[in-house]
């Protein structure tokens, strides 16, 4: 689950890191009182779930009264990758000579938690990643440690060469750090991390991710969460116990199983088709299960033939069946379906099918091939 | 031999009377395996499938000697189950469990390095050795006794490999799944090694996916320690960068952790890819016949 | 540092340990006010920082008001081993059917925090430690785990049979493990732990004890000390960078170091004398301290002789030398000294001495010798 | 040989630029040992007596190569340092310090052995090899090159017991102060191990205290575990009950850590133990004989 930047830095704020003064705004009413606020020159920021804002022309520096309605008028509605900006930062311009990256992510070679740090800031930290990936420092916090004063402090004269710098930075990672464990992050950044003029170690920028699996035990995160329209189906699915994401092909798969599913979307493909959405059942078989699913795969309008692709093990594939006849009886379905069942009980579950005519495959490539012959018969 | 889990496995069932902690241990007793024991704090005196429930892992390892764990007990309690079993001195636990937040897999894998307890999982279907044993949800009926050690992050790819291999008259030795979370237990290399040195495995399946850097980790160390023929598969060729697909480890992002990159790692050092599943078996019996 | 029952259950209660309903007072109208509050039957219960209380008589059931009133004018006032009783603590009477004993303390042979449990609750468990040491289950606890669900339910199941009981506890124990922790405690102990005949699980007294080295960090429980005269001396003396222990002889000891501090007690008694009191002037060697020493073996009345044993480490002889010259002339000293200094400047040390004609002796043995036959000469 | 400190130590001084830290840099130095760096986070750059000062000990490891660190900062810090002495890669870490929290302690105990570092202290005086390396601060001028390892809960005892021995012509292998905290580093088993590997040790002096178990303990490994002739004194038999005599070790309460039954377990065991300090040599004279 992701956060907003005023969202994150509010937490930030709540440990006690520095972070620019900056006031949330809906309109340019609130533009207006807040350049009031805060003072000239304001830093106008789209607020969305998504990166690359900056690209976008989602970030603009004011230095008038004017100008910072200009560009909250020009900001507010922007798309940005497919989110609408309903809500924009104005933070109080500061002065700085100097950019870091700082950030905290989990690390599954070490089995813990990293700590990375790069005098290259204020830039997209994937590129430097990408082209200079010495410039980024990783530290792994021993977990049985946590972020010790030693271990801020080492980090800290790793990337500041002033004493009075290194020492407001280890406090500062000490704290990201705890937010990271306290509130189940799975990422925490700042890029910007400044040297303000004054000499001052500052947030300017705040990013947040947190860990999906540890949202019951941190219902003041959870509050925050704003799904797309997009991720509410999403979210709709999991809460039937289904894992859905929509793409943007025409062949609706239900498939148990991660891995499979991918490897169903990938035959898909190999074979020139193209998936509607990858969907996972998972691993319990309760026929209303695939009733939801077939519920889900139905409401996509871009859906033409709808593939079946089970392998019993803990789903039973006669429990499939029966839940996939339920569902033709109760809702209308006006396209073809192919459907392959294999593993545990599925000679049951072929035989229910059998007897409402219904077609099925016996491979994986097959019913890949089938439902792309019937999705061109569509057209 | 095998690896990890054998006839001298005797298992505990942390969660045994749950709904699908009882279920799942009527399938593995029905397969054979050795279940001595099940936990379920408040139960103990019961039984489950006429195996003797307890109210710790530690009176359960005490009274029936149990070396072997498997967890099926809701998310928010499993990374403290792990902790009890590898208190309790199990030496293999295998945590089915879905959905654990990853800072407790964190703070548990570290305990696990120190007491030197191997953990599979959490989030995996488990393992099965062939007619010997099995600790996990795995469909039993296709897996047959044979040469081939396969490892997997996902779990229903992992079957439909595994009944391919089995229909094309290929067995294994031990099939594991080590799930597809952010912080798992034994991982890729781990599991490499064992089948290494695991004289009843000749030939080694990895089935990778999208996301993370695991299956370039294996290839490099495929490189450097493995002698036997190894074929892999990776699921998610196609899958759309930034998205999510159901395992927390399966997420594509910034240009790494692509399929086409891990195939590309295979690849350089001699590790033949199926692009279809349908694909591994004569790959896999072609590495064997060099 | 010890505190009172009193205090040590309010911090139980603030972590939601269930204690009984109890007022503390100081004299009997408050006792009466407090039976009003809480009903009857009453505990009366001495607050003193010491052990043996109920052997003494400090705690009384009463079941009448008048009998509550009885009670409390018997308990105020009382001595019990030296301390005056000055609080008592009224609680409700609870009816209970069970008592155990747990306990947290220091364990340096596992280096860890260890828990003890005990179902023979109750009694003095010194006792229990000697007659039946097996009754008493010791948990040491991981430091990087901490008291972790399954350990705390690991203890409970040892001690109590009934699920119900267990979850109770499992839940206390968890909870007194993290005022260890966070109070940086010594000692945490409840004696008993009760099952009322309601099935609740309840501490019905309550012991704790501090780390003097991290009392730095917890102010909160600083503020709670209420050291008796001869510990404000010796508080006094630690400010002034001094170890003081008072006991009842008439040789007056100042020594450099702990161990060599006993060892020279030791060698008194050996040869028959009685020292007066521990004193460890520490490893630096300012002459102010040696003045601070002199002062405090002088305010003992009981100091007939004063014996000085040096060995010079970091401690300097000449430096000591110089301090007792000082302390000599600024102060009235119409006892005899006899000093022993050995190691670092030893040499310049007895130099300065023997300039003022101060008797010096070369070994321990002698030292602690002649001390006596002039201790013996005074009476 | 010898043990723990030798010709071969390459100290680093944690908190060098201290009042302490400088003092006490200077004495080892002059006695010969091998100060290759100091540490003080923000004094980078500067020297202390030559000695070249880092931000951090890993830097100084980096640079110098040091292997050993002693600790001379303020308590509240010294637990930190330790930890960061070990992530660095030390192996030995000697902590002078006194007053550190005993939870701090624990914790930072729980490191060092996941690290495989070995640590005297805290509250200790510390360690010498005579003639080849001080790492504390013992009054260097009365040790004397010899055979007799000594260990010690005290200071300035161990200095009068050491006098004792070198007046008496027997020399030391290494005298370890190993301080006198609730939970301390290298114990007296640790170190009687280590005395009876060392082929340049013949016999060994344990002083100990009143309070804890610890002696008790040392008597029954050395039943169990030392060949060596052992030797031992302890201080407070004459302690009254309950009184904190300066160290938080030494704390008798409840009849158990008394002087008496100290002795009664070294005895029972075969090892003699000195009423008085100046029989000490004497007994060990008579050990090493038999």
């Amino acid at each position: 689950m992701k956060i907003h930047e005023y969202q994150s830095k509010e937490i930030f704020s709540n440990y006690s890191i520095p972070v620019t003064n900056e006031v949330l705004c809906y309109n340019v009413d609130e533009v207006k009182a807040a350049v009031h606020k805060l003072g000239l020159p304001v830093v106008i920021k789209a607020q969305v779930l998504t990166g690359g804002r900056g690209k976008a022309g989602g970030v603009k520096l004011a230095k008038t009264a004017e100008a910072a309605v200009e560009a909250a008028n020009n900001i507010l509605g922007m798309d940005i990758k497919g989110y609408t900006v309903e809500k924009i930062l104005v933070a109080q311009g500061v002065k700085f000579n100097k950019e870091f990256y700082v950030g905290l992510t989990i690390d599954r070679n070490t089995k813990s938690v990293i700590f990375m740090g790069s005098k290259e800031g204020g830039v997209e930290i994937e590129e430097v990643a990408k082209d200079n990936p010495e410039a980024i420092l990783k530290f792994p916090i021993d977990p049985d440690l946590g972020m010790t004063p030693f271990m801020a402090r080492k980090i800290a004269f790793a990337l500041f060469d002033d004493f009075q710098l290194v020492k407001q930075a280890s406090d500062i990672f000490q704290k990201l750090y705890k937010i990271f464990l306290e509130k189940d992050a799975s990422l925490v950044e700042i890029n910007p991390l400044v040297v303000t003029d004054e000499g001052k170690v500052m947030a300017l920028d705040g990013k947040m991710n947190f860990d999906d699996n540890a949202l019951y035990r941190q219902s003041d995160i959870e509050l925050l969460n704003e799904p797309t329209e997009d991720e509410r189906k999403e979210l709709a699915a999991k809460e039937s116990g289904l894992t859905y994401i929509r793409l943007d092909g025409s062949i609706g798969c239900m498939v148990n199983g991660a891995g499979l599913a991918m490897a169903t979307m990938d035959i898909i493909k190999y074979f020139g088709g193209n998936p509607a959405n990858f969907l996972d059942i998972g691993g319990s078989s309760s026929p209303q299960k695939v009733i939801d699913a077939m519920t889900l795969l139905l409401s996509d309008k871009n859906v033409k033939v709808i593939m079946i692709n089970i392998f019993g093990g803990i789903t039973r594939c006669d429990d499939v069946a029966r839940g996939l006849i339920t569902a033709l009886d109760e809702m209308k379905v006006d396209i073809p379906i192919v459907i392959r069942l294999s593993g545990t009980n599925a000679e049951e579950g072929l035989k229910i099918i059998s007897e409402r005519n219904l077609p099925t495959v016996n491979s994986l490539s097959e019913a890949a091939q089938e439902a792309i012959r019937l999705c061109k018969a569509c057209n | 031999m095998s690896i990890l889990v054998n006839k001298n496995t005797k298992l505990v069932v942390q969660g045994i009377t749950g709904r699908d902690g009882s279920f799942h241990t009527g399938k593995m007793k029905a397969y054979g395996t050795n279940i001595v024991a099940g936990v379920s704090p408040g139960k103990g005196g019961q039984f489950v499938h006429e195996i003797p429930v307890f109210n710790t892992v530690e009176e359960a390892v005490k009274k029936t000697g149990a070396n072997t764990s498997i967890i099926m007990v809701p998310a928010p309690l499993a990374a403290d189950a792990i902790l009890e079993a590898a208190d309790a001195g199990i030496e293999l636990v295998v945590c089915i469990s879905e959905g654990v937040p990853t800072l407790d897999m964190i703070k548990a894998n570290s305990y696990l390095k120190k007491k030197g307890t191997k953990l599979i999982g959490a989030n995996c279907p488990g393992l099965i050795t062939p007619e010997e044993s099995l600790v996990g949800i795995l469909p039993a009926n296709i897996f047959k006794k044979g040469n081939v050690g396969l490892m997997s992050r996902s779990g229903t790819l992992t079957y439909l490999m595994v009944s391919l291999l089995t229909s094309n008259g290929l067995g294994q030795s031990t099939c594991v799944g080590i799930g597809g979370d952010p912080v798992a237990g034994l991982y890729y290399q781990d599991l490499l090694q064992m089948f290494e040195d695991d004289p009843e495995t000749e030939a080694i399946v990895l089935i990778g996916e999208i996301g993370g850097d695991a299956e370039e980790r294996a290839a490099q160390y495929i490189k450097e320690h493995i002698t036997k023929p190894v074929v892999a598969f990776i699921a998610g060729q196609t899958a759309p960068p930034g998205k999510r697909m159901g395992h927390a480890g399966a997420i594509i992002s910034s240009g790494s952790g692509t399929a086409e990159e891990k195939i590309t790692a295979f690849e350089a050092v001699g590790v033949p890819v199926a692009r279809r599943p349908v694909e591994l078996p004569d790959l896999l019996k072609k590495q064997m016949k060099k």
